[in-house]
């Protein structure tokens, strides 16, 4: 914890949450997101509809999940459904307002890898590889990705396209045929980053309290643009972070 | 007609050398105790199948059981990384192992044509990605209709599926209930399979809810008790969240990895007594 | 977010003349106070979809509702023939309607299509008959790996899906149990749904088994009771397996249908008029 | 009821429930089919699992059903499965030993015609369509025809191939792709017609008893062609036909 009262992991979760609206059917994968969305659920949108991969529609876990297995998701479910359905009917069949995505790697176009670094045939580091996340990024309404805001995270260049943002030159979703919009926010540690109407490429839009625009540019691989008028976060509210702390601590 | 046999005697007849096995289970019910059976039984040479490898894959990986990998997601859930499968791709430790690497759609769509007797899937995958590129089993065709470019993929037909249920009855008919994940596509598509329960009983039905695989499309059902653990059997025992985060550090280095399943895996002769080992050493 | 309406309500705002709409129900759970309703509302001009038509459809058919027809299997179950159907077909009355027949292999996999959201569908039907020849739609496709020519049909993506559940919440989640048929399916490859239900509940979840559809997939809920009648609705009546017999003989003849039709659906105001009205005369 | 003391129907009921063995896996449509189904279950294959195509896996009904769609056969069933994984994890998957067929026209390949009588723009008289046969016919490993014989359903040529039972010349099959062998046997009132090993077309092999050549060539619509040694069907055993007549009771 920095001497802000929170860290830049709640600062990104509680930013997250505040994208969600009361009516989203929202598509989750584990560890921030999760969370973001549990918490969101507890505070301003009850009704929000969480669907995690392994099945659960609509699912109301009373902690914090702490595998998208958990076996309190199929406890706490309206519905369970096969993974075939799953990514047939509700997710390619476009019934997924948003899908979160996290990324190893994420260009300015907000395209991402969670596949390899360095060569795909003689890896750096093998990460875990897409799972869901590249048909998630096509047919979700909208994406939010999580992650944080580095120099080595945000690169020029890919090592490898394992899900699509806005595509290689910023406006390939349309000719791509995805029923998904594409990210509608990058959440860091740092701030916000929103796709450009000019450039079509990220820039950034918010900064969290107390970051300046230098910090963000160094920690950035590529010359970051920001908005003509850049906003500040909101700094999270008491019961904001009460509650998310109450969250982790039911996941320990 | 259904055998019933001891996870042993079931391995010894159907896990041969060198042929395709998918041992599925999404988050929940992973036949954790056959894969230790196979490790047990030093079968090699085979080619592993599974949408999301986790502890079971990266062990039977780690101890040399595979040549082949088809998988579309190769982590520890919640944790992090599967260090014994990262080790192979990386270093060729214990040796090379080809990957075929797909999405979860892919893998989903090509076990649902396995299933349904179909040589290929078609759906609206990878479009844009960089998976084409290093996986030449990906292809595209035109939808005669409206022109639009479609994915196509191989449907996955193993030689073997391995699934884990909560029940059969003694005619050898299955019920499972909770997240099913793709085990029943994945028992479908294969040529032959085995499935391991908690327990055998005398009926079993759809009346609360489940599925109910028909005895005429399993072979094999061994009962072992807790055959999922540290995955979890719902309605049994819940998920050893502990045992995830432990195996990161257990697999991290090669030796300590094979010191472990010398002791826990290779010194036991069966599931139970390798349960009662991690009983007496704190793990459960 | 799901609204709820009188039935009268609903079709009003959902069936428009030229809209595609399917009221599915294989054998279970089918819509025919729905079908009714539209009767009554004089809509016409829409283009049926339905594996199965029967009495629901027959009664929409020789009430002039209908332009088109898409389906596989065309008759009174358990009893013989649809005459309205026939008397359409055979001889263009009320008028001509146009027929896109197909088998329930493709229109089955052309519905999961629709609710995939994919353009068509691949399967092996129609090998060496007469379809193809009758219906431009199907087509041939090579699979990329094996070379085997494989049969596609086209997405069935309806204006409106109309089906009928046991129960649904009220927040809109529907719970359908027994035999499903495609309902589901067909529900989730339409633009805008309707389904009517036995009853509104507080909660419906699948604990004790059967299906739940989440309320985002769904546009309207009307309560109906007995709304399946003569049709059944496991765990509240059972099917009328008199009525089946005897719609056969109130259809056979062009007047005696439509005196039929006047009398009890014309001149009824809704579902439960009409079935006091049936009671009354002794078809319950 | 005849002279001998049981029907044409009942004869061809209880043929066919003859070809039931103890653990096949039967995929059964209403009527004569059903009857011989749960009539063999009752008899001689209490361990037969039943299949109809309204979705339910191995059903036991207690009573015969009056439609594919009775409740009762879906309250008895061990699982009821959707009708797309009915056709394709089941049917097209290769998993059914037995289908029934039935037919409005059935030609000497054992071809069938389901759909209409005359052409089929302007049609006689339309038949209600194929609705699962066209597949039932292509992939079940065996299928069982049940018709009437006169010499207007055995044709020579049909108004429209709505199933295939050996193709157009009686060779069809492999080339087809279809994994099913095609049909075991024609059984009608008149007796039993299997495949000619050498013509490829349907020859009689059985008589039903007190039936002569002369009436089974009279009621086909080809030359009808008789096995070397023709055999007479075996009579309906006592405990066969009052199992049977107690079964029509239960439906009325």
């Amino acid at each position: 914890m920095s001497k802000t009262g929170y860290t830049s992991n709640e600062m990104m979760v509680i930013t997250a949450s505040r994208f969600l609206k009361n009516d989203a059917v929202v598509f989750i994968g584990i560890g921030l997101p999760s969370l973001a969305a549990n918490l969101a659920r507890k505070l301003h949108a009850p009704n929000i509809s969480m669907i995690y991969e392994s099945g659960t529609l609509d699912t109301k876990p009373d902690r914090p999940p702490l595998s998208i297995g958990d076996d309190e998701l199929s406890r706490k479910a309206l519905s369970i459904v096969s993974v075939p359905e799953m990514f047939r009917y509700w997710l390619q069949g476009g019934r997924i307002d948003i899908g979160f995505l996290g990324a190893a790697q994420i260009d300015r176009f907000a395209n991402i890898n969670t596949t390899v670094i360095g060569d795909y045939n003689y890896p750096k580091i093998r990460l875990p590889g897409a799972g869901g996340a590249t048909e998630i990024a096509g047919f979700c309404t909208h994406t939010l990705v999580m992650l944080q805001q580095t120099s080595s995270n945000f690169v020029n260049t890919l090592d490898f396209i394992s899900s699509v943002g806005f595509g290689k030159e910023g406006n390939s979703r349309p000719k791509l045929g995805f029923t998904g919009k594409g990210p509608q926010a990058v959440i860091t540690d740092l701030g916000i980053m929103e796709q450009s109407p000019e450039t079509k490429e990220l820039i950034m839009t918010h900064l969290h309290p107390g970051v300046s625009v230098e910090q963000a540019s160094e920690s950035t691989g590529w010359p970051l643009k920001f908005a003509e008028s850049i906003k500040t976060t909101t700094v999270p509210l008491e019961k904001e972070l009460s509650l998310l702390r109450k969250l982790e601590k039911m996941m320990k | 007609m259904t055998e019933f046999l001891s996870l042993r005697e079931a391995v010894q007849k159907y896990v041969k050398p060198g042929i395709s096995v998918a041992m599925e289970g999404f988050t929940h019910l992973i036949p954790h105790a056959a894969g230790l059976e196979i490790i047990r039984q030093k079968i090699h040479n085979l080619s592993l199948i599974r949408m999301t490898p986790d502890i079971v894959y990266d062990q039977m990986i780690g101890m040399g059981c595979a040549d082949k990998l088809m998988f579309s997601w190769g982590g520890n859930p919640g944790v992090g990384s599967l260090h014994r499968l990262r080790d192979a791709v990386e270093n060729n430790y214990p040796h090379h192992i080809e990957i075929n690497e797909h999405s979860h759609a892919a893998m989903a769509n090509a076990y649902v044509a396995g299933a349904s007797n179909m040589p290929c899937a078609i759906f609206k995958g990878y479009r844009g990605t960089d998976y084409p590129g290093v996986n030449s089993d990906i292809r595209f065709i035109s939808c005669p209709y409206t022109g639009e470019t479609l994915t196509v993929v191989p449907a996955i037909k193993p030689d073997l599926a391995i699934i884990h249920a909560q029940r059969a009855d003694k005619h050898g008919n299955i019920w499972m209930k909770g997240i099913i994940g793709i085990q029943k596509e994945a028992l479908l598509a294969a040529r032959q399979s085995i499935v391991t329960v908690e327990e055998i009983v005398d009926q079993v039905n759809e009346k609360q809810g489940g599925t109910v695989i028909p005895r005429w499309a399993v072979n094999v059902v061994c009962c072992v008790p807790k055959g999922a653990f540290p995955s979890y059997t719902e309605g049994y025992y819940n998920r050893s969240n502990d045992f995830y985060v432990r195996w990161d550090e257990i697999s991290r280095n090669r030796q300590r990895f094979l010191d472990w399943m010398d002791r826990f895996v290779l010194s036991t002769i069966d599931f139970s007594e390798f349960m009662l080992k991690l009983e007496k050493q704190g793990y459960v």
